[in-house]
C-alpha cells in the first residue's frame, strides 16, 4: 500500500478535478475540500512512514509508459521532493478554504482546474522520469493560466497571455534539453538516473544549463525574466495568486535543484555565477522596486521575486546551508505569501481597493486581522523565531559562505524587506482611516481559520524548523556530494 | 557542319524565337499560333533525335488537340489585343532579367557537368512505335492505367467546373 | 532515315540541354511577365514541351525508351490538365468577364 | 494496389450513384469502399510487395502512409455531410474527385518509380485544383482554384525538369537504379535534385514555395481545405521523404544548406504571420506553412528516425487540422464568418466544439498530452541527435510564437463574450469525427507508443 | 536547581504575553495586570535564584533542543547564565517588573491595556532569550525580538500616522545594524566553525587580528543599531512616541544597553583587535557630545532624557572602547536605575499634565507633584554624577579608564559630563520650578500618581542613590579605609572578562595612582557643580522659558535645536534617493526597458508578420516571381558556391 503513496498522490487530485468538474451546485467547494484534505490526509500518512536518513527516493512507483522511448510513470519521493508535497498538499486545502467566502461564476470549472493544478504540481515534484516531469511542468502551468485568464481581473487577458506564452516559451528550451540529454543517456531512456549519469563536455553543457536555467528562471521568477510575474500576480484572483506564488515557483526552484545541478554540473561551473548574481541583483532590484508600490498586491508580487532571488541564489551558491536554506525557505515563502495574498483578498474584498494610499487605520477596526497580517508580514521579514528567519538566515549564511560581498549585497533584503514590508502595513493598518476602509469589519469563520493555521505555521516552524530540515536533510547532502563529485 | 547540325540549329534557332514570340506576342492568337510553331520546331529535332514516334505524337495531341482547345477558349472569351492585359515594362524587364539570370545559372551548371556525347545509339529502332510499345505496356502498364484515373478524374472535374450552376 | 540517325552524335548532348534549358526559361519569362491566365498557361506548356525535349534527347543518348513513354505520360498529363485549366479559366472569365490574373487578389495577406 | 483499384472502383460506383440520384448512398458507399481499402492495406503489412516492374512499393512506410490518408479521408467525408449539398448538386462528383485525389495520394506514398510519382502528384492536384473551384460562384474559390492550378501547374514544369534532369544522368525513373547510378553525372543529378526539391517543397508548401498556401487554403471550401492540409500535405511529405530517403540517399547530400535555409524561412514566415491573422483559416492555413517548416526538418536530417517522425507528426497534425476545421466549418456556418471573433464565447455557447477545437489546437500547438507534443517531439529529437542546436533555438522560438497564436483562438472562445448565446447543433456523424479526433488526439498524446513504432 | 527552572525566565513572561495576547479582549484589566506583573515577578525571583547559584557556582550551560542543524552549522537553543547574564537578568526582570507595575497605573486608562501588557511581557521575553542565548544566534533572536517589541510599542497608538512612522523608523534602522550583525555572525562562523561562545572565545587568541577586526566591527554595525549610536542613532528619540514606561523599559533600561551587553560578551574578541577598541571609543564619545549638545536645546521632556540616553549610551561605548568593560557595565546598571527612575517621573509628570510633553507648558509643579519631584530629583542627581549617587562611580570608573588611555578622551567625557549636568538640570527645573506656564485646565488636573506609580518610583530613587555602590573604586575605599575587595561588581563579573584583562594588561602599563584619581574625581565634580549652578543661574534664578517654537535661532543653537538636520539630511540622502531610484527601476527599468524588451519580441512578431503579410500580396505574378527569385537563389547558391 505505501508503496502506491506517491502515485496516488499524484493522481487523486485529478480524479477529484474530474468529479468537481462535473459537479453542479453549492457542494462544489466542500468537495473539492475534502479531495484536498484527503490528500493532505495521505501525505500526512506518508509522513509517518518517511525514512529521513535514506538518501533516495522512497515510495518509488514505476510503470512503462511509453517503451520505444525508454519513458517511464516513474514517481517517488526523496527528502527534497517530499517537503514540496507536503506544502503542496498542505497548502491546496488552505487556498481552497480561503476562497470559501467568495462567489465565483462557474465554481465547478475553478475547482476542477485547481485539483488539476495539483496533479500537475505534485507530478512535477515527484516525478524521477524527465519526460513526466516536462508533461507535469506543462500540465501544471494550463489550469493555473485558465484560472488567472477566467476569473483574473483587469486586463487579464493580455497579462495571463504574456505569462502563459513566455513560460511556455522557457519549458519549451527545457524540452530541447531534455531531448538533448535523453539522447545523451547511455541507455535512452528519460530516467533520472540514467540523466545523471550523462558526462557531457564543458561546452555542451554550457549551453544545455541555458536551457534548463531559462524555464526555471522565468518560472521563478530570476531577474531579468520576471516582468510577467508582478502583472499576472496582480491581475490573477487571489486563488490564483496563491498557487503561483505559493507553490508553483517552487517548481522553478526544485528544478534547479533536481534537473539542473546534478545533471550539468560543468555548466553549473561555467555559469553558477552569473545565475548566482542575477539572483541577487533581483533581490535587491525587485526590493527597491517594492518601496513605493501603492497597490498592495503587486508589491507582495516584487517581494517574492526578492525572497525567491534569495532562494536561488542560496542555491546557486552549492554549500549545505544553501540548499536546507532553500528547502525551508520554499515551505516559508509558500505559507507566508499565500498568507499575505489571502490577507490583501480580505481586505480588497471589504473595500474594493488594493491602494494603499486608499486603506488606512484597518488596525483599528480588525484587531484580529492586524495581529495575523502581523505575523505573516513578519514571517515574510525574516524575522527571528518565524519561519521565515531560519530560511534567510541559512540562505545568507550560504552566500556569505560562497562571498562576502554577494552576502552583503543580498543581505540588504533583510533592510529593504522591513522597509517595504512595514510602510505597506503602516499605510494599511496605522494611520487615518484611508477613503476605503471607513467601514471594515473583522475577519470571520473560514477566514479566521486560514489566518490562525497559518500563523500558526509561520510561529511553529520558527520555533522548531528542524522538522522540515531533518526531512531534506540526508537527500540534500547526497545531491550535494553527487554535484561535488561530478565537477571535479 | 553536316546537314544535320544545320538542320539542328536552324530548328533550335527557330524554336527559340517562336518561343520568345509565345511570350511577347500582345495578341494571344497569336501566342497560341507561334506556340504551335514551337511545337513543330520541336517535333523536327524529335526526329532528329530519332524519336519519330514522339515527335508524330507532339503534332498529333499537343499541336492538334491542345492547342485548338486553347484556341476555342480564347475564341470562346473573345480575347484579343484589346483586352489584353499589359504588365508595366519594368516588371517585364525584370521578369526578362531575372529569367535570364536564371538560364545562365542553370546553363552555367549543367556546363559543369558536361555530359559525354560518346554514347552511341545502339538501337536504331528505339523511337519507333513497336519499340515503344512494347516498354508501354510492359514496364510502363501501371502508370498508362493509373493514368485513366486522372483523365476521369479531370473530366469529371472539366465538366464540373465549365458548366453552369443551375442551382 | 538511317543518316539522320546516325548524325545524332554530332550534335552534341549539351545543345540539346542548353536547347531545352532556353525554352525552359522562356517559359518561366512568360510566366512571370503575362497577366493572361491563358498566356500565362500557354508558358506552361512551353516549360512542359522543354522538358519533352529534354527527356526524348536523354532517352536517344542513352538508348533507353523510357524516357520516350515517360514524354507520352507528360503529354497525357498535360492534357488533362489543360482540361480541367481552361475549365477553371471559363468558369472564372464568367464570374469576372476577366481572365486578368492581377485582378484575382481578393485573398491576400 | 489493391487498395488503389478499391478506391477507384468506389469512386466510379459513387459517380454512377449520382448519376441515378441515390444521394443517400453516396457517403456510405464511399466509406464502405473506404475501409475495404483500409483491410486490404492492413492485409498488406510486412508483406514488402511490389508491382509492375516496381512501379509502386508497398513496403510498411507506404501501408501506415496509405491508411493515414485513408483516414483521414473518411473522418472528412464522415463530416461532409450535407456541406457540399449546399454548395451544388453534382455532389457525387464532389466525393468522385476525392477519391480519385486519394488514389493519386496512394500513389504518391508508394511510388518506386518516378513516372508513378509524377502521375501521383497530378492526379491529386488536378483533383485539387477542381475542388478548389466548386463554389463555382464564388469569386474567393474561383480565384483560389486559378491560383493553385497556375502555381501547381508551374511546379508541375519545375518537377519534370528535375526528373528529366536525372533520369539524364542515370537513365532510369526507378528509384534503386537511380540510387545505383546517382553519382555517374554528379552535376546533372545535383541539378535534378535540386529541381525536385523545390518542386516538391511547393507541393508542401514550404517557403519561399509557399505562396499559393494561405490564398487556396482561404478560398477554397473549407472541408476541402481540411483535405488539402492533411491528405496532400501529408502525401506530399510521404513522397517528398521517400524521394529522398531512397532515390538520393546515396549521394553527399548537399542540399541540406537549402533546406535548412527554407525551413527557417519557413518556420519564421508561418508562424509569424500567423500570429498577425484575424481569420482563424487563414491562421490554420499559415500554421501549416509552419507545420511543414517543422516536417522539413526530418527531411533536412534524413536518417534512420526521419520516416518515423514524420508519420507521428503527419499523424497529430492530420487529426488536428481535420478536428479544428471541422469545427471552423460549424462555427461558419452558423454564424457566416471564420474570423476570430466568429470564436468569441464559443467556450460557453458550445462547450463541445470549443473543447474540440481547444484540444485540436493545443496538438498543433504541441502542449504535452496531445499528439501533437510526440509529433514536435520526434523532430526535435531527430534534429537534436543530429546537433542542430541553432535550428532548434528557431524551431523553439516559432513553436512559442504558435502557441501565441493558436491560444488566441482559444482565449477568444473562453474569455470574450459573443453577442450571440445560441448553440450549434451538428449531426451525429459530425459529432463523432470531433469527438473521435479529440480522442485520438489525447490517446496518443498519452500512449504514443501506438504509432511510434510503427515504422 | 539552576538547571531545572532557568528555562522559566524567558518563558514566563512569554505565558503571560500568550495570556493576554490572546485573551486581550475578553480578559478583564485586573487579570491582565496581575498576569503581566506576576509573569515578570516570577522571573525576577527566579532570577534572583540564579544569581545566588551563580555567584556560588559559577557558569551554566542549559541546553534546550536542537534549533538549526544544517551542515556543520549547529545552532542549539540553549542558554548560558553566567555572571554577565545574571547581572542583565536581574535588571531586566527587576526594573521590568517595576515598569510592569508603574504601567498599571499609568496605562489604566487606555484601550489597548491587555495588548500593551502582551507587548511589554513579549519584550521581556525576547530581552531574556538576548541575554541568555548561549550563542550569537540565540542573542540575535533576542536581539530582532526586542525590536519587534520596540517597533509594536512605539507604534502602540498607531492611529496617530507619525507614531507609526517612528515606529517603522525604530524597526528599519535597526535592522541595518541586524545586517551588520547578521554578517559578523557569519564571519564568525566560517571563522571559528561555530557560533557558540564557548568555542568561539577560547579560540580568539589564535585568530588573526584582521578577520577580529572586522568580525567585531561588523558586531558592532549591530550594536550602533540597537543601542542607537552614531550614525544610526536617530530612531530613538523618535521612539519617545511610544508609553511612557515602554520608553523606561525599553528604549532606556534594557533594549538600547543591549548593543553594550553583545560587545561586553564578546569582549575576547574586542580586545583583540586595537582598531575595534579605538572605532568603539571614538564612536561612543563622539555621540556621547554630539546628542548632549542636541539634549541641551530640547524642549520635550521626553526627548531631553531619550538624548541624555543617546549620550548615556555614548559613555558604555567609550567605556567599552577604552577596556572598561565593568566599567562600562557598571554604567548600564546604574543607567538602568536612574533612567528608568527618569522616564517613570516624566511619565508621573505627563500622567498629570494630561499628556503635555513640552516643558515651557510645565513649571512649579514640585508642590504638585512632590514623590515625583524628589525621586526625579535623586534621579537627576545619579545622572548628573553628583558622588555619593549611583551614576557617580560608574562614570567615574569610565573616565577615569579613559584617562588611562589619553586624557584628550578624559577632558571631552569631563566636557559631557558637563553638558549632562546642565540639561539635565535645565529640565528639572523648567519642570519643577517657578511658576505654572500651562492651561487653567491642566492645572485644575494636577495631582500626584496614585501608588502604583509611586511605588515605582521611590524603588528605582533608592537604587539610583544606593546603586553605585556595589562598584566603589578602590580610590574611594582606600579613602574609607576598605580593601581591595570594595568593587563588588568588578569581582563579581572577573571571571567573565578575566581573559581580556590578561590581555589588556599584557598590553598595558600601570594602574592610575590613587592622587590622580581623587584630582580626576574632583576635576569632573566641581566641573558639574557649576554647570549645574549655571543651569539655576539661567532657569531658576531669571527664569528663563525657553523660546517659542518659531523663534529666531542662530548657529549651534538653531543646530542642535533642530537635532543638526541629521533626519532631514538621511532623508535627502537616503529615504528620497531610494524612493526615486524605486520609481526610476518600477517605471523606466521594468516597465520599459526589460519588460520593453519583453514585449519587445512580441511587438518584433508584430511587426515582422505585418512585412510578411505585404508578401503575400494576392498578386499570382508576383508569387510566381518570387518563387522563380527562389528557384535562381537556390541554384545560384548551389551551383556557384
Amino acid at each position: 500500500m505505501i508503496n502506491y503513496i506517491t502515485v496516488l498522490l499524484v493522481l487523486f487530485p485529478l480524479l477529484g478535478s474530474v468529479i468537481v468538474a462535473f459537479t453542479r451546485g453549492e457542494q462544489v467547494k466542500k468537495i473539492a475540500l475534502g479531495f484536498s484534505l484527503i490528500e493532505l490526509a495521505m501525505a500526512v500518512f506518508a509522513w509517518t512512514k518517511f525514512d529521513y536518513t535514506n538518501p533516495d527516493s522512497q515510495f518509488i512507483y514505476n510503470q512503462p509508459w511509453i517503451e520505444s522511448l525508454g519513458i517511464h510513470f516513474k514517481v517517488g519521493m526523496d527528502g527534497i521532493s517530499f517537503l514540496l508535497v507536503l506544502l503542496t498538499t498542505v497548502l491546496v486545502p488552505l487556498i481552497i478554504l480561503s476562497s470559501f467566502r467568495k462567489e465565483f461564476r462557474k465554481p465547478h470549472a475553478l475547482y476542477a482546474l485547481v485539483l488539476f493544478m495539483q496533479t500537475g504540481l505534485i507530478g512535477v515534484f515527484t516525478s524521477l522520469d524527465a519526460f513526466l516531469f516536462y508533461v507535469a511542468w506543462e500540465a501544471a502551468l494550463i489550469p493555473i493560466y485558465f484560472i488567472s485568464a477566467i476569473w483574473g481581473g483587469e486586463d487579464r487577458i493580455r497579462v495571463t497571455f504574456k505569462f502563459f506564452v513566455y513560460t511556455m516559451f522557457g519549458s519549451l528550451f527545457m524540452l530541447i534539453g531534455i531531448i538533448y540529454l535523453f539522447i545523451q543517456t547511455p541507455g535512452h531512456s528519460f530516467d533520472i538516473n540514467q540523466f545523471y549519469q550523462v558526462a557531457l563536455d564543458k561546452g555542451t553543457q554550457s549551453w544545455l544549463f541555458w536551457c534548463f536555467f531559462l524555464a526555471f528562471a522565468i518560472k521563478m521568477p530570476v531577474f531579468p525574466f520576471h516582468t510577467w510575474q508582478p502583472d499576472t500576480y496582480t491581475t490573477a484572483p487571489t486563488v490564483g495568486t496563491m498557487l503561483l506564488s505559493g507553490i508553483m515557483l517552487k517548481m522553478g526552484i526544485y528544478g534547479v535543484i533536481r534537473w539542473l545541478l546534478p545533471v550539468l554540473p560543468l555548466g553549473l561551473m561555467q555559469w553558477g555565477q552569473t545565475a548566482l548574481i542575477l539572483s541577487i541583483i533581483g533581490v535587491v532590484y525587485a526590493s527597491i522596486i517594492a518601496f513605493t508600490q501603492k497597490d498592495i498586491k503587486r508589491l507582495i508580487a516584487y517581494s517574492s521575486i526578492a525572497h525567491v532571488g534569495l532562494i536561488s541564489a542560496g542555491i546557486f551558491a552549492l554549500n549545505v546551508q544553501g540548499m536546507q536554506g532553500a528547502m525551508i525557505q520554499m515551505i516559508s515563502h509558500g505559507i507566508n505569501v499565500v498568507g499575505l495574498f489571502f490577507v490583501i483578498e480580505i481586505i480588497f474584498d471589504r473595500t474594493k481597493a488594493r491602494e494603499s494610499y486608499l486603506l488606512g487605520g484597518i488596525a483599528a477596526k480588525a484587531p484580529i486581522l492586524a495581529a495575523t497580517f502581523l505575523i505573516i508580514l513578519l514571517g515574510a521579514v525574516a524575522l527571528p523565531l518565524t519561519n521565515g528567519f531560519v530560511g534567510e538566515f541559512l540562505l545568507l549564511n550560504s552566500i556569505y559562505e560562497y562571498g562576502v560581498w554577494y552576502a552583503i549585497v543580498a543581505g540588504l533584503t533583510i533592510i529593504f524587506g522591513a522597509v517595504y514590508m512595514l510602510r505597506m502595513y503602516g499605510t494599511v493598518m496605522f494611520g487615518k482611516e484611508g477613503m476605503a476602509s471607513s467601514t471594515f469589519a473583522d475577519v470571520i469563520g473560514t477566514e479566521k481559520l486560514v489566518l490562525f493555521v497559518i500563523c500558526a505555521m509561520v510561529i511553529f516552524f520558527g520555533f522548531k524548523p528542524q522538522y522540515l530540515l531533518h526531512i531534506s536533510e540526508a537527500s540534500v547532502n547526497n545531491l550535494l556530494e553527487i554535484i561535488k563529485l561530478k565537477m571535479q | 557542319m553536316t546537314v544535320t547540325q544545320s538542320l539542328f540549329y536552324f530548328l533550335a534557332f527557330v524554336a527559340i524565337f517562336s518561343s520568345l514570340l509565345v511570350v511577347l506576342a500582345k495578341n494571344p492568337i497569336h501566342s497560341v499560333l507561334y506556340l504551335i510553331l514551337t511545337f513543330f520546331t520541336l517535333t523536327g529535332e524529335y526526329i532528329l533525335l530519332n524519336a519519330q514516334f514522339v515527335g508524330i505524337v507532339n503534332i498529333i495531341v499537343y499541336a492538334g488537340a491542345i492547342m485548338v482547345l486553347f484556341l476555342f477558349v480564347i475564341m470562346l472569351l473573345n480575347l484579343n489585343v484589346q483586352t489584353e492585359p499589359q504588365k508595366t515594362n519594368l516588371i517585364k524587364f525584370i521578369g526578362i532579367i531575372t529569367g535570364g539570370i536564371g538560364l545562365v545559372v542553370l546553363t552555367g551548371s549543367l556546363k559543369a557537368s558536361d555530359p559525354s556525347n560518346l554514347v552511341v545509339i545502339q538501337n536504331v529502332d528505339m523511337g519507333l512505335v513497336k519499340n515503344l510499345g512494347k516498354v508501354l505496356f510492359k514496364d510502363f502498364l501501371l502508370p498508362f492505367e493509373i493514368v485513366s484515373i486522372l483523365f476521369l478524374s479531370a473530366m469529371v472535374g472539366a465538366v464540373l467546373l465549365a458548366r453552369k450552376e443551375t442551382k | 532515315m538511317e543518316n539522320i540517325t546516325n548524325a545524332i552524335t554530332l550534335v552534341p548532348l549539351n545543345h540539346y540541354i542548353l536547347l531545352s534549358s532556353i525554352i525552359f526559361f522562356i517559359g518561366i519569362i512568360g510566366v512571370i511577365t503575362r497577366r493572361n491566365a491563358i498566356v500565362v498557361f500557354m508558358s506552361i506548356e512551353l516549360m512542359l514541351n522543354a522538358v519533352n525535349l529534354l527527356l526524348t534527347a536523354f532517352s536517344a543518348y542513352r538508348g533507353d525508351a523510357a524516357g520516350q513513354v515517360f514524354v507520352f505520360f507528360i503529354m497525357a498529363v498535360a492534357a488533362a490538365e489543360v482540361a480541367v485549366g481552361l475549365a477553371i479559366i471559363v468558369m472564372i472569365y464568367r464570374n469576372n468577364n476577366s481572365i486578368d490574373i492581377d485582378l484575382l487578389n481578393k485573398l491576400k495577406n | 494496389m489493391t487498395s488503389i483499384i478499391i478506391i477507384a472502383i468506389t469512386a466510379i460506383v459513387v459517380l454512377y450513384l449520382g448519376l441515378y440520384k441515390v444521394k443517400g448512398a453516396l457517403l456510405p458507399v464511399s466509406v464502405l469502399g473506404l475501409l475495404g481499402a483500409e483491410a486490404s492495406l492492413v492485409c498488406g503489412w510486412d508483406k514488402n510487395i511490389s508491382y509492375f516492374n516496381e512501379m509502386l512499393v508497398f513496403n510498411n512506410y507506404a501501408i501506415a502512409f496509405s491508411i493515414l490518408l485513408i483516414a483521414t479521408t473518411i473522418l472528412i467525408f464522415l463530416m461532409s455531410g450535407n456541406y457540399f449539398e449546399k454548395i451544388s448538386s453534382n455532389v457525387a462528383e464532389y466525393y468522385t474527385i476525392l477519391l480519385f485525389a486519394l488514389t493519386g495520394g496512394i500513389t504518391m506514398v508508394s511510388f518506386q518509380n518516378m513516372t508513378m510519382l509524377f502521375i501521383g502528384i497530378e492526379i491529386l492536384s488536378v483533383s485539387m485544383y477542381i475542388m478548389a473551384g466548386i463554389k463555382k460562384n464564388d469569386t474567393s474559390s474561383n480565384e483560389a482554384a486559378l491560383k493553385y492550378f497556375l502555381m501547381g501547374s508551374f511546379a508541375t514544369g519545375i518537377l519534370l525538369f528535375g526528373i528529366a534532369l536525372i533520369y539524364g544522368a542515370t537513365g532510369s525513373f526507378n528509384l534503386t537504379e537511380i540510387a545505383g547510378k546517382a553519382s555517374e553525372q554528379p552535376f546533372l543529378f545535383y541539378t535534378g535534385v535540386i529541381f525536385m526539391l523545390i518542386a516538391m517543397t511547393f507541393k508542401v508548401g514550404a517557403a519561399p514555395f509557399h505562396f499559393w498556401t494561405p490564398d487556396v487554403y482561404q478560398g477554397a471550401p473549407t472541408l476541402v481545405t481540411s483535405y488539402m492540409s492533411t491528405v496532400v500535405k501529408t502525401a506530399g511529405f510521404a513522397a517528398f521523404l521517400r524521394l529522398f530517403g531512397s532515390a538520393f540517399s546515396s549521394v553527399p547530400p548537399i542540399w541540406t544548406v537549402t533546406i535548412a535555409a527554407m525551413v527557417v524561412i519557413t518556420l519564421l514566415i508561418g508562424n509569424i504571420t500567423a500570429a498577425f491573422q484575424q481569420n482563424v483559416k487563414r491562421m490554420l492555413a499559415y500554421s501549416s506553412i509552419s507545420h511543414a517548416g517543422y516536417m522539413l526538418i526530418a527531411i533536412l536530417l534524413l536518417g534512420q528516425a526521419s520516416p518515423n517522425a514524420i508519420l507521428i507528426y503527419s499523424v497529430a497534425y492530420s487529426i488536428a487540422s481535420v478536428a479544428s476545421f471541422g469545427v471552423i466549418v460549424a462555427v461558419k456556418e452558423h454564424k457566416g464568418s471564420d474570423d476570430l471573433s466568429a470564436f468569441n464565447g464559443l467556450g460557453r455557447t458550445n462547450p463541445v466544439l470549443a473543447f474540440v477545437m481547444t484540444v485540436a489546437l493545443c496538438s498543433l500547438g504541441g502542449i504535452p498530452l496531445t499528439a501533437g507534443f510526440f509529433g514536435k517531439f520526434y523532430i526535435f529529437g531527430v534534429a537534436i541527435a543530429a546537433n542542430y542546436t541553432w535550428l532548434i533555438a528557431i524551431a523553439v522560438l516559432m513553436a512559442a510564437v504558435g502557441i501565441y497564436y493558436y491560444f488566441k483562438v482559444i482565449i477568444a472562445m473562453y474569455l470574450r463574450d459573443s453577442e450571440s448565446g445560441e448553440s450549434i447543433q451538428l449531426n451525429g456523424s459530425y459529432q463523432f469525427v470531433l469527438i473521435f479526433c479529440v480522442l485520438v488526439t489525447i490517446l496518443l498524446g498519452i500512449a504514443p507508443s501506438l504509432i511510434t513504432n510503427i515504422l | 536547581m539552576t538547571e531545572q527552572l532557568a528555562w522559566l525566565i524567558p518563558v514566563l513572561p512569554l505565558i503571560g504575553f500568550l495570556i493576554n495576547g490572546l485573551g486581550y479582549k475578553k480578559n478583564p484589566k485586573g487579570l491582565v495586570g496581575l498576569v503581566g506583573c506576576a509573569s515578570v515577578l516570577g522571573s525576577f525571583i527566579l532570577s534572583i535564584l540564579v544569581f545566588f547559584d551563580i555567584k556560588a557556582n559559577g557558569a551554566k550551560t542549559i541546553d534546550l533542543y536542537e534549533w538549526i542543524s544544517v551542515g556543520t552549522l549547529k545552532i542549539p537553543f540553549s542558554f548560558l547564565i553566567d555572571q554577565l547574564t545574571s547581572i542583565m537578568l536581574l535588571i531586566i526582570t527587576g526594573v521590568g517588573f517595576l515598569i510592569h507595575v508603574y504601567s498599571t497605573g499609568y496605562m489604566h486608562d487606555d484601550e489597548g491595556y491587555g495588548k500593551y501588557f502582551a507587548y511589554l511581557n513579549l519584550f521581556v521575553f525576547f530581552m531574556l532569550l538576548l541575554v541568555l542565548g548561549s550563542n550569537y544566534v540565540i542573542m540575535f533572536i533576542g536581539w530582532e525580538g526586542v525590536g519587534l517589541c520596540s517597533y509594536l510599542l512605539i507604534g502602540f497608538w498607531f492611529k496617530k500616522t507619525e507614531y507609526a512612522n517612528a515606529a517603522k523608523k525604530a524597526f528599519v534602522m535597526n535592522r541595518i545594524g541586524d545586517l551588520g550583525f547578521l554578517i559578523g555572525i557569519f564571519m564568525l562562523f566560517s571563522t571559528f566553525g561555530s557560533i557558540s561562545y564557548a568555542d568561539i572565545f577560547p579560540q580568539a587568541q589564535a585568530i588573526g587580528t584582521p578577520v577580529l577586526t572586522a568580525i567585531t566591527l561588523l558586531l558592532f554595525v549591530g550594536a550602533m543599531g540597537k543601542s542607537a549610536q552614531l550614525p544610526l542613532y536617530t530612531w530613538l528619540p523618535d521612539a519617545m512616541a511610544g508609553p511612557t514606561p515602554v520608553s523606561a523599559l525599553i528604549h532606556a533600561a534594557t533594549m538600547v544597553t543591549a548593543g553594550i551587553y553583545m560587545i561586553a560578551r564578546s569582549n575576547v574578541l574586542y580586545v583583540l583587535s586595537p582598531i575595534s577598541m579605538a572605532v568603539v571609543a571614538g564612536i561612543g564619545l563622539a555621540t556621547a557630545i554630539f546628542a548632549a549638545v542636541i539634549a541641551l536645546t530640547q524642549n520635550d521632556i521626553k526627548k531631553v532624557l531619550a538624548y541624555s540616553t543617546v549620550s548615556q549610551l555614548g559613555y558604555m561605548f567609550l567605556g567599552l572602547g577604552v577596556g572598561a568593560f565593568t566599567g562600562a557595565f557598571f554604567h548600564v546598571m546604574t543607567h538602568a536605575f536612574f533612567k528608568a527612575l527618569l522616564f517613570l517621573g516624566a511619565g508621573s509628570v505627563i500622567h498629570a499634565m494630561g499628556g503635555e510633553q513640552d516643558m515651557r507648558q510645565m513649571g512649579g509643579l514640585k508642590k504638585h507633584l512632590p514623590i515625583t519631584w524628589f525621586t526625579m530629583l535623586m534621579g537627576t542627581l545619579a545622572i548628573a554624577g553628583i558622588p555619593p549617587f549611583s551614576g557617580f562611580f560608574s562614570k567615574d570608573e569610565i573616565l577615569a579608564h579613559a584617562f588611562e588611555v589619553s586624557p584628550t578622551i578624559w577632558v571631552i567625557g569631563v566636557l559631557g559630563a558637563l553638558l549632562t549636568a546642565f540639561y539635565m538640570f535645565r529640565m528639572f527645573f523648567l519642570t519643577f520650578n517657578g511658576k505654572f506656564r500651562g492651561t487653567e485646565a491642566q492645572h485644575h488636573h494636577l495631582h500626584e500618581s496614585p501608588v502604583s506609580m509611586t511605588f515605582p518610583l521611590i524603588v528605582l530613587a533608592i537604587l539610583s542613590v544606593v546603586g553605585g555602590f556595589v562598584g566603589v573604586p578602590e580610590a574611594i575605599a582606600h579613602l574609607f579605609g576598605g580593601h581591595g575587595e570594595s568593587h563588588l561588581l568588578n569581582e563579581f563579573l572577573s571571571p567573565v572578562f578575566s581573559q581580556s584583562t590578561t590581555i589588556l594588561n599584557a598590553a598595558h602599563h600601570g594602574h592610575l595612582s590613587h592622587e590622580t584619581e581623587y584630582a580626576l574625581m574632583g576635576a569632573s565634580v566641581l566641573g558639574v557643580l557649576i554647570s549645574i549652578f549655571y543651569a539655576y543661574t539661567v532657569y531658576v534664578r531669571k527664569e528663563t522659558v525657553p523660546a517659542a517654537e518659531t523663534a529666531r535661532r542662530v548657529g549651534l543653537e538653531k543646530a542642535s535645536y533642530n537635532k543638526f538636520y541629521i533626519d532631514e539630511i538621511y532623508n535627502a540622502v537616503f529615504t528620497r534617493p531610494l524612493d526615486n531610484l524605486s520609481q526610476l527601476f518600477y517605471r523606466i527599468l521594468d516597465k520599459s526597458i526589460i519588460d520593453g524588451i519583453v514585449n519587445g519580441f512580441g511587438q518584433l512578431t508584430q511587426w515582422s508578420a505585418d512585412k510578411f503579410r505585404r508578401i503575400q500580396n494576392g498578386y499570382i505574378g508576383s508569387y510566381m516571381f518570387m518563387m522563380v527569385v527562389g528557384i535562381i537563389l537556390i541554384l545560384v547558391f548551389n551551383f556557384l558556391f
